[in-house]
């Protein structure tokens, strides 16, 4: 029978690369995306080995201490960004400060995307009273406005918790909203695809349907929406730190050393004190958004069917 | 139509109670007796503060507490602040204007701007223009709006002198002239840019590509395929296609930008509702608290509404009954 | 192969016997609206259908887009809960199980999916897309599966190095074929072929078309083939179901329907296939309009509205499928 | 306690004698308008008997004034009244005739007992009571007893006899002393009278200007009184911006604004403007750092439970001379403000001299052999001390938390020189309200705490410190001293002697100091930055001198 | 039929030659239409037959320049419409031809309306476009229009919305509008495919009689043979790019030469006879990227494959006989022992 004959194209056997490696290809090919991951990837590992480094980037590496002898001083050959007003090191701040920001914006992001996806996919899945009951408590908690309610829950629970988990539990929990509904419709998209009607007539159970064959579909949504989501959850941290109902403030952040923006005496007189957290903030929201850029073009799913 | 809004408002008392349940909590949870501002902080005599409390219900049990302060936030009673001794409502009618004023600035601004930016991009994609109108969305949306303030207030207000740096009016000139108009609006460019900053920026991007998607729609070739000219199907058959989600923007973008000013408000001094959340949670001014968040979780509410009318009105696929 | 018992295989031999049958199938999905979202009316997909299908044969399903095909087929599978009636498989009732019980009755039960592109997840290897059916239901060793897999894929005509590859690989008809692996995979009874080659192109779709029928043969499998093209159904059945806004109007044998079509629908349906043939030009029966939508169908027969022979009482009262001739069955006053 | 809004008259130029912008000039120039800024929001209540917050106050200064006003040396000095008594306690207040109010009705006697009588009126809601209390009559009145305060009585239009339940030395000081414009008020309910127009909107009084304009929470504008009674009034208008902080030197640069209340940190960049100069004057606060010794029952009013961590007196001095006071402020208050060695700012004229009382120089080696010989001992070598018993001691210091990132470092810093003497120490930020709060209530997790106390012009420092009184955080509990606060109040003892009062207010000091109940810090100079183009300008411990005869050039 | 009294004094209504049209891929140019000639004459119905990807669509978007613009263009050729050459043309003038002169229909009813507008307002742009009507006008002319292509209730169906309409409503409705201004030549690209039998006999009915009342020339894409036997005159057989065999109706069911044609019609099921295996084709039709550069295209798939195939590129025949092929087994000069005759 001539059906039995082989039909695909012989010539390259060994080609054959998963949707992942295409989309890693296609973003290795974005240039001003792998520029912002490169740049992104520095501003981790810098910050990650703040303490490492501190030592070697000032005479001063101790972050919290106060040096009433070396307050308010310019940059220099000592401080290569000067001091702030405690006589701290603006440098080992913010080397200090960057992993809390993205400390925050990382596990808040994570968190976000956690209870998000798990509420859209399972929404979204069982459709029907499950569906509206998660829908409408989704609504709910959207219906918060976001920095009010931060203000407001932070207030409250200040000093109960460690402020840092405060922080990120409750921009966690007042963000997942639109992930929840994203990942839905998502959801709901990819379930009209007969692959999952496949995967049910094959017998797959609701869990096994989800996780294996809708997540890793809705995954590059989650991706790009992850990435927009780490960036503005760092901006939102470093809002709420500006405004004081951040990050405590005895713990450098970007957020809390721009704060000093706040002082009469910093904004003009003072530029160093907030001009590097301010750049570090930009240029690494900057990054994170060209890298969701790049995601999104690489992970673009026309590119497959 | 009708019928369906009123449903839609009706639909929204449940939300809302659920909303003031939560509020409320909150409001308990807080340090210090919050429902009210009838107790004067300064007296610490501790006999007047128990009568005061037994007065004010503090010992009654907390639904019947939650009931006396819902019903009297219902009907318009939304206790009296702490702060400024006078009611809530009056404060909030007080402050209201500006706000309203600045967001939709906000908003007439971000749109103009995003039109203009979203269309040109979105004809002559990957050109010159493009670029740079990327490169200020790009900065638009990594740039905190604190850090814009701070800096537009720096740059347009003591440098060029361009904008004022505070407040919403020029107190020498007489209410309801057309200077006065001009000065408030004088005193509203600045932070009203600052406050839109962000949406205009993402619009325009949005704007640009959803152009460029709806450029490559069959109906664009069949538009073609009839003859005509092509500026009108960018400005018309594209175009209309493109302003649907953008419009629908509007909605959200009401309680958004009403919460968004809080920062902008406090960089510029304006006196609104933001500056005057602020303010209030600072100085532990719970009614007042408690009813800005209820007023703008009731705003998300009406924002959805008014985003799903706006959609059902400008598309047609859409209809509501 | 190997799941297979032997006393079913024993059956086989034997007077050919129902292996799936199908009692006034009903299949509403519910139309909600309001604010709260409750149900404000029903789209009647399948309205009380009735038919079986025998052991070893291929029963055929034509008729418009949305009269109700899929559902059918998806009800079947369970895929769906089905409003009403009952679906005897293999003479249990599968309407009501649920569970693993259901899970169990899905090895013998499978279905090639209409859409090439969107049946198959682009994030699975093909490998694992066949292999997962049988990790379902049993451990396997890793090895005896890939081989089993890989003949799989050589059964169907595809070469074993398609194992590591993704979908987004191959064309529409190579699809088709890998996901008629997957079905094949559990060794399954019933074949549910829901339009497998719509969107294939001539060429190809005989391909796909001349291996369902080797895989019958060889594997003594039963189809339900739903297409919308009566050419392809003809080509493929042995009896043939013709269904119209969610009812079935006539079931006749692969000749008797061709030769004899009974219903007017059915008879303009044949009629409006153009011939590949410029001799045979001829007169068409042309219905006018379009099939009304099946959340407010018309009252009484459903295909009044269009039936050029339609009478008054057809708009009353809705006719049941009768048996009129041996193994013809018609829901038409007419008869 | 803030009530040192009162305008004096005589210039002093403080120690930082970079003020007196106005000497070369020729003279006061007429007209012109002056734009004075605030940097926090006002309430918006503007009457002196409703007001809740300083900056309300200030621009109450401008359109109002008080009966009596204060000198440099903070003693009462006539205003527009003046005053008569033989023994303390029963007084005689004459008026100037013809001072009007805004509204054009004259000022009387009736507008004072009306508003000794809201003051004393069981609705009124603000918080002033106080100052009426002390009134003969008073607290009948309150109670709904009587419907006049019988300790009033009025003699004419301009003359009123005031009896108070008994002689004190501080009557005069502690009454409530301003009028309230009574026909003004007709027909509002006290309950009401806080939320009225004439409160909040409409604003009258008796000073130099007129409010013509409020924008809430954003400007006043106010334009000259040209009936004003005492002398010529030379602005033609005075506009009250709010700004934001950060904005200060910005604003003051560009000349948006011309007056402004700074903040010490912004001290240095002003200076370093050409067209702004800085006044400053000393102030009546200071900031101390407190240890909690006991407990207070609200109920009893007394002080229940001894706190045994601080109890050491010889930890607590070392913990005061281990505190480099002079070093702290330069680098956090730039050098505008000094080290106070006493519970009353220097400036007051009952603070004792240095000599008189204890002083805690910073002395780090000294804190340490005070602590050694206390047995606070590092036994485990560790680097920082144990307690007597050999436990694990550290300080646990507490700091109230606003947006403003300095609070932070400052309180850093003194823990620091704690450790630096070998005392283990942690700083514990704390929100500002809820501070307070726990301060107040003697939350257990406040064991030493910084502070600052506003002292006003009455000198009795009683309602802080005795042991009686809530606002007693530290919860210092000698009856010596509180026996010497007692005494120096009483007439009998007193009598009219403030030389023999003064020095018993100075043995009370000693008596505190020696015992550290908390180490003082800082008195903090008021700082006024005020444009080149500004003359007439004065300000000294009393507050500014009156805004009429402030002017401007140049316009 | 038509096509033959038309055929002779007149100039052809559509002359297409050599016509190579390709897309940008990366930074090179590829040509999926590579050197197709045709004519369509007057009043004659042609149909375009052939797999997926062969090139069928982008040849008629190149008549009408609706190729994606910056990605595709036109490389080479001619174009003479009534014997005046279009490639050329730019935007603007091809705006005075579009829907005046040239009409097309597409695929996808669906997606081919705008969701936005009232199918009035659809209607009467082409008016707009061509005619000099004010808007009262064109919507009357609009609703004469639909009522024209059949569809009941024309005067409300102006005023909705493409998404209210059935497919083969909308399809009528693209047809009304191809039609509107009466033009001479018709594009008509798979417009029945996306239907069901039952509409798609509608529409095919429609578009016989259109022609007719009309006199205009209609190209024809499909891919369905049935459809071809119905409607048209002439067909043309393309495979990747290529035009591989050209005859009128009846002669290329009668007598179909190349091998693809062959094959193609032997894997359709037909109804009235029982056949129990389908011819297949095996494999694809190469992407435009991987197109041999010289030989048969189809040679890699021909079961009557030679090795010259690969080697020798078969052209077809230019004159207007009834019937060409592109294929070596006809050519003349090759060995007959080779040749695969007539029947
Ligand atoms: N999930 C669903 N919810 C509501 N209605 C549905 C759903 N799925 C199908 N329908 C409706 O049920 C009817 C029958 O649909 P079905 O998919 O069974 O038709 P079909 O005969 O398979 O058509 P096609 O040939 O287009 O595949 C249609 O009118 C369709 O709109
Ligand atoms: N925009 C494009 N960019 C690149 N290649 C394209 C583009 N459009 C079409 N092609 C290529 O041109 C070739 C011919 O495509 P065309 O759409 O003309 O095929 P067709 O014969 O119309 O097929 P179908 O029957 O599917 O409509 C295909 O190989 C296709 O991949
Ligand atoms: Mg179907
Ligand atoms: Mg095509
Ligand atoms: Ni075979």
């Amino acid at each position: 029978m001539t059906t039995n004959a082989a039909t695909g194209p012989v010539k390259e056997p060994d080609k054959s690369l998963s949707p992942w490696a295409i989309a890693r290809r296609k973003f290795i090919k974005n240039k001003l995306a792998m520029i912002s991951t490169v740049f992104l990837f520095i501003v981790i590992i810098l910050s990650l080995l703040a303490p490492t480094l501190a030592p070697h980037l000032s005479p001063i590496p101790d972050v919290t201490k106060v040096n009433i002898s070396k307050m308010n001083i310019a940059p220099n050959g000592d401080h290569l960004l000067g001091t702030d007003k405690s006589g701290r090191d603006v440098l080992t701040r913010l080397l200090y400060g960057g992993r809390i920001s993205l400390l925050v914006g990382a596990s808040a992001t994570a968190l976000v995307i956690f209870i998000g996806t798990l509420v859209g996919s399972i929404a979204g899945f069982f459709g029907g009273a499950v569906d509206s009951m998660l829908m409408r408590f989704t609504d709910f908690v959207l219906n918060f406005p976001f920095l009010v309610f931060v203000i407001v829950l932070n207030t409250i629970l200040f000093g109960i918790i460690d402020g840092l988990w405060v922080l990120i539990g409750v921009i966690g929990f007042l963000s997942w909203g639109g992930v929840a509904r994203i990942v839905r419709s998502k959801v709901l998209a990819e379930k009209e695809n007969e692959y999952v009607l496949a995967a049910i007539s094959i017998g797959c159970s609701p869990a096994k349907v989800i996780v294996k064959h809708l997540l890793p579909n809705v995954m590059s949504t989650i991706i790009v929406q992850a990435t927009l989501l780490f960036a503005s959850l760092i901006i939102a941290e470093s809002g709420l730190s500006y405004l004081g109902f951040g990050v405590p403030q005895e713990i450098p952040s970007w957020g809390n050393m721009l704060a000093y923006a706040n002082e009469p005496d910093v904004l003009q007189g003072k530029p160093w004190m907030w001009m590097p957290p301010a750049l570090a903030i930009t240029f690494t929201i900057l990054s994170i958004n060209f890298i969701g850029e790049g995601l999104k073009d690489a992970l673009n799913p026309k590119s497959l069917r | 139509m009708v019928k369906y809004v009123l449903r839609r408002l009706l639909g929204m008392i449940p939300m809302l109670f659920l909303v003031s349940v939560v509020v409320f909590f909150l409001a308990k949870a807080m340090p210090g007796d919050s429902l009210s501002g009838e107790i004067d902080p300064l007296n610490t005599n501790p006999e007047y503060i128990a009568e005061m409390r037994e007065k004010l219900g503090y010992n009654d049990p907390i639904p019947k507490q939650y009931l006396s302060w819902v019903t009297g936030f219902v009907q318009g009673d939304f206790g009296k602040s702490t702060r400024y001794k006078m009611p809530v409502s009056d404060l909030i009618m007080e402050k209201i204007p500006n706000t309203v004023f600045l967001a939709l600035t906000a908003l007439l601004i971000t749109y103009v701007l995003a039109f203009a930016m979203g269309m040109y991009s979105g004809r002559k994609p990957y050109t010159l223009g493009d670029n740079l109108i990327a490169g200020f969305n790009y900065t638009g949306l990594a740039i905190p709006s604190f850090v814009a303030g701070v800096f537009a207030i720096y740059f347009f207000a003591f440098k060029l002198h361009w904008f004022p740096f505070a407040g919403s009016v020029d107190i020498e000139v007489q209410n309801g002239t057309i200077d006065y108009w001009m000065s408030r609006i004088h005193h509203v460019m600045l932070p009203a840019f600052i406050l839109g900053l962000f949406s205009t920026a993402s619009y325009t991007q949005f704007l640009r590509n959803d152009l460029i998607e709806n450029s490559r729609k069959d109906f664009v070739r069949t538009a073609r395929a009839k003859g005509t000219p092509i500026g009108k199907i960018y400005n018309v058959h594209i175009l209309r296609n493109s302003i649907i989600p953008l419009v629908t923007f509007l909605g959200f973008d009401i309680a958004g930008l009403m919460s968004g000013a809080v920062i902008t408000e406090k960089i510029f001094s304006y006196p609104g509702i933001g500056l005057l959340f602020l303010d209030s949670v600072n100085n532990r001014d719970y009614p007042t608290v408690m009813a800005i968040t209820m007023m703008l979780s009731a705003l998300v509410l009406v924002g959805n509404l008014i985003a799903d009318i706006l959609y059902g009105v400008v598309d047609p696929r859409i209809r509501l009954g | 192969m190997t799941t297979k018992d032997l006393t079913e295989q024993g059956k086989t031999n034997k007077e050919r016997e129902n292996l799936l049958e199908v009692k006034n199938l009903k299949m509403y999905y519910p139309i909600h609206g309001g604010f709260f979202k409750h149900v404000v009316g029903n789209v009647k997909a399948v309205d009380d259908v009735s038919f079986s299908i025998k052991k070893g044969e291929t029963m055929g399903l034509v008729g418009e887009s949305g009269c109700g095909k899929s559902t059918t087929g998806r009800a079947l599978l369970r895929l769906l809960k089905p409003t009403g009636g009952q679906i005897l498989f293999d003479g249990e009732d599968i309407t009501k199980i649920g569970g693993s019980r259901l899970r169990k009755t899905r090895q013998d039960l499978q279905m090639v999916f209409q859409d090439p592109y969107a049946s198959l997840n682009p994030m699975q290897m093909v490998g694992d897309i066949i292999a997962e059916p049988i990790l379902n239901f049993e451990r396997r060793n890793k090895k005896e599966l890939e081989k089993y897999v890989k003949s799989l894929l050589a059964r169907v005509g595809l070469p074993e190095s398609a194992y590591y590859k993704y979908a987004h690989e191959f064309s529409g008809g190579q699809r088709q074929r890998i996901g008629i692996a997957r079905a094949l995979a559990l060794n399954p009874k019933l074949i549910i072929a829901d339009e497998p080659v719509s969107a294939l192109d001539v060429s190809v779709q005989s391909q796909v078309l001349n291996l369902l029928k080797d895989l019958q043969q060889e594997f003594d499998l039963t189809y339900l083939f739903i297409a919308h093209d009566l050419s392809v159904v003809k080509h493929m059945s042995d009896t043939i179901g013709v269904m119209y806004l969610g009812n079935l109007v006539e079931v006749a044998s692969n000749k008797d329907l061709y030769s004899e079509p009974l219903h007017p629908y059915t008879q303009a349906l044949i009629s409006a296939i153009p011939e590949p043939d410029p001799k045979l030009r001829k007169e068409r029966i042309v219905l006018q309009g379009d099939v009304p939508s099946p959340a407010n169908p018309p009252t009484g027969c459903p295909f009044h509205t269009r039936c050029p022979m339609a009478q008054e009482i057809c708009s009353q009262e809705k006719p049941p499928l009768k048996e009129v001739r041996p193994g013809h069955h018609v829901a038409c006053v007419l008869y | 306690g803030d009530k040192n809004e009162s305008s004096g008259d005589k210039t002093n130029d403080g120690d930082k004698d970079s003020g007196k912008a106005t000497e070369e000039d020729a003279g006061p120039q007429q007209g012109g308008t002056l734009t004075y800024a605030l940097d926090a929001v006002p309430e918006g209540l503007y009457s002196y008997a409703f007001y809740g917050i300083a900056t309300d106050a200030e621009i109450i200064s401008f359109f109002d004034e008080s009966l009596i006003k204060y000198d440099e040396n903070l003693e009462p000095i006539p205003n527009i009244a003046e005053w008569e008594t033989d023994d303390n306690q029963h007084f005689t207040f004459k008026f100037k005739e013809g001072v009007k109010w805004h509204n054009g009705e004259e000022l009387t006697v009736n507008d004072w007992v009306f508003a000794l009588e809201t003051l004393a009126d069981p609705d009124y809601d603000g918080s002033r009571y106080t100052n009426v209390q002390d009134i003969e009559g008073a607290p009948e009145y309150r109670e709904g007893k009587a419907d006049s305060i019988s300790g009033l009585k009025v003699v004419d239009d301009y003359t009123i006899e005031v009896t108070f339940d008994k002689p004190r030395l501080n009557n005069l000081t502690n009454i409530w002393s301003y009028p309230m414009p009574e026909k003004a008020y007709e027909g509002i309910e006290v309950k009401d009278m806080s939320s009225s127009d004439i409160v909040r909107k409409n604003p009258i009084g008796v000073g130099p200007f007129k409010v013509e304009k409020i924008v809430p929470g954003e400007s006043v504008e106010l334009v000259k009184n040209e009936d004003y009674w005492n002398g010529d009034v030379n602005l033609d208008k005075v506009i009250i911006r709010i700004i934001d902080n950060s904005a200060t030197v910005g604003a003051l640069q560009n000349g948006d604004i011309d007056m402004i209340a700074i903040q010490p940190v912004s001290g240095p960049e002003v200076e370093k403007l050409d067209n702004v100069e800085i006044v400053t004057a000393p102030g009546l606060s200071y900031y101390y750092v407190g240890f909690k010794l006991g407990k207070f029952d609200n109920a009893q009013r007394k002080i229940v439970e001894e706190n045994p961590k601080y109890a050491d007196l010889k930890l607590r001095q070392a913990m005061a001379h281990a505190i480099n006071r002079q070093e702290w402020i330069d680098a956090f208050f730039f050098g505008y403000g000094e080290p106070v060695n006493k519970p009353v700012p220097s400036a007051h004229w009952i603070a004792a001299d240095d000599s008189e009382v204890e002083v805690y120089d910073y002395d780090p080696e000294k804190a340490k052999e005070l602590l050694d010989e206390a047995g606070y001992k590092d036994v485990d070598g560790d680097g920082f001390r144990e307690d007597p018993n050999g436990e694990k001691f550290e300080v646990k210091f507490s700091h109230y938390a606003t947006g403003n990132p300095t609070f932070e470092s400052r309180a850093k810093a003194i823990t620091q020189y704690w450790e630096e003497v070998g005392l283990k120490a942690s700083v514990e930020m704390v929100e500002v309200n809820l501070y307070y709060d726990m301060v107040e209530k003697d939350d257990a997790s406040i064991e030493t705490f910084f502070g600052g106390w506003s002292t006003g012009t009455d000198p009795d420092p009683s309602g802080l410190w005795k042991a009686d009184e809530i606002w007693n955080y530290p919860r210092y509990n000698n009856p010596e001293a509180d026996a010497l606060l007692d005494k120096a109040l009483s007439v009998e003892e007193v009598g009219d002697d403030k030389d023999k009062r003064k020095q018993i207010y100075a043995e009370w000091q000693k008596k505190v100091t020696e015992d550290v109940p908390m180490i003082f810090i800082a008195e903090l100079d008021e700082i006024m930055a005020v444009s080149d183009k500004v003359g007439g300008f004065e300000m000294d411990v009393s507050g500014t001198n009156n805004p009429a005869e402030w002017y401007v050039q140049g316009k | 039929m038509t096509a033959k009294q038309a055929t002779t004094k007149q100039t052809p209504l559509l002359e297409v030659h050599n016509l190579q049209t390709g897309f940008k891929i990366g930074k090179e140019y590829f040509n999926a239409v590579e050197g197709v000639s045709f004519n369509v004459e007057r009043k004659q119905i042609v149909g375009i037959v052939g797999e997926s990807g062969c090139g069928k669509s982008v040849m008629s978007l190149s008549i009408m320049h609706l190729l994606p613009q910056g990605i595709g263009k036109i490389r080479g050729g001619e174009i003479l419409f009534e014997g005046q050459d279009i490639v050329d043309h730019d935007e603007k003038k091809m705006n005075g031809i579009r829907g005046k002169d040239i009409s097309m229909i597409f695929q996808e009813p669906m997606t081919s309306l705008n969701p936005v507008f009232t199918i009035g307002y659809q209607i009467s742009e082409v008016l707009l476009n061509h005619q000099d009507l004010n808007k009262s006008e064109a919507r009357a002319k609009a609703v004469t229009l639909l009522k024209n292509v059949g569809i009941p209730r024309a005067e409300q169906i102006v005023d909705e919305y493409p998404h209210q309409l059935s497919g083969g409503m909308r399809q009528r409705v693209m047809i009304a509008m191809a039609i509107a201004c009466q033009p001479k030549l018709l594009i008509a690209d798979e417009p029945t495919t996306a239907l069901d039998v039952t509409v798609q006999a509608q529409i095919l009915e429609l578009l016989k009689n259109i022609q007719e009342v009309n006199d205009m020339s209609i190209m024809l894409i499909t891919h369905d043979l049935g459809v071809v036997a119905e409607i048209c005159d002439v067909v043309l057989v393309m495979y990747a790019g290529k035009i591989v065999e050209r005859a009128t109706v009846e002669e290329l069911f009668e007598n179909p030469k190349h091998p693809y044609t062959q094959l193609l019609m032997q894997a359709i099921p037909k109804m009235e006879e029982e056949r129990e295996r389908l011819a297949t084709i095996e494999g694809l039709v190469p992407a435009i990227k991987d197109m041999p550069a010289v030989g048969c295209r189809f040679a890699n798939r021909c079961p009557k494959a030679m090795p010259e195939c690969m080697q020798v590129t078969p052209q077809l025949g230019e004159s207007a006989a009834e019937h060409e092929v592109a294929c070596l087994l006809y050519e003349e000069s090759w060995p007959k022992e080779e040749r695969v005759g007539a029947r």
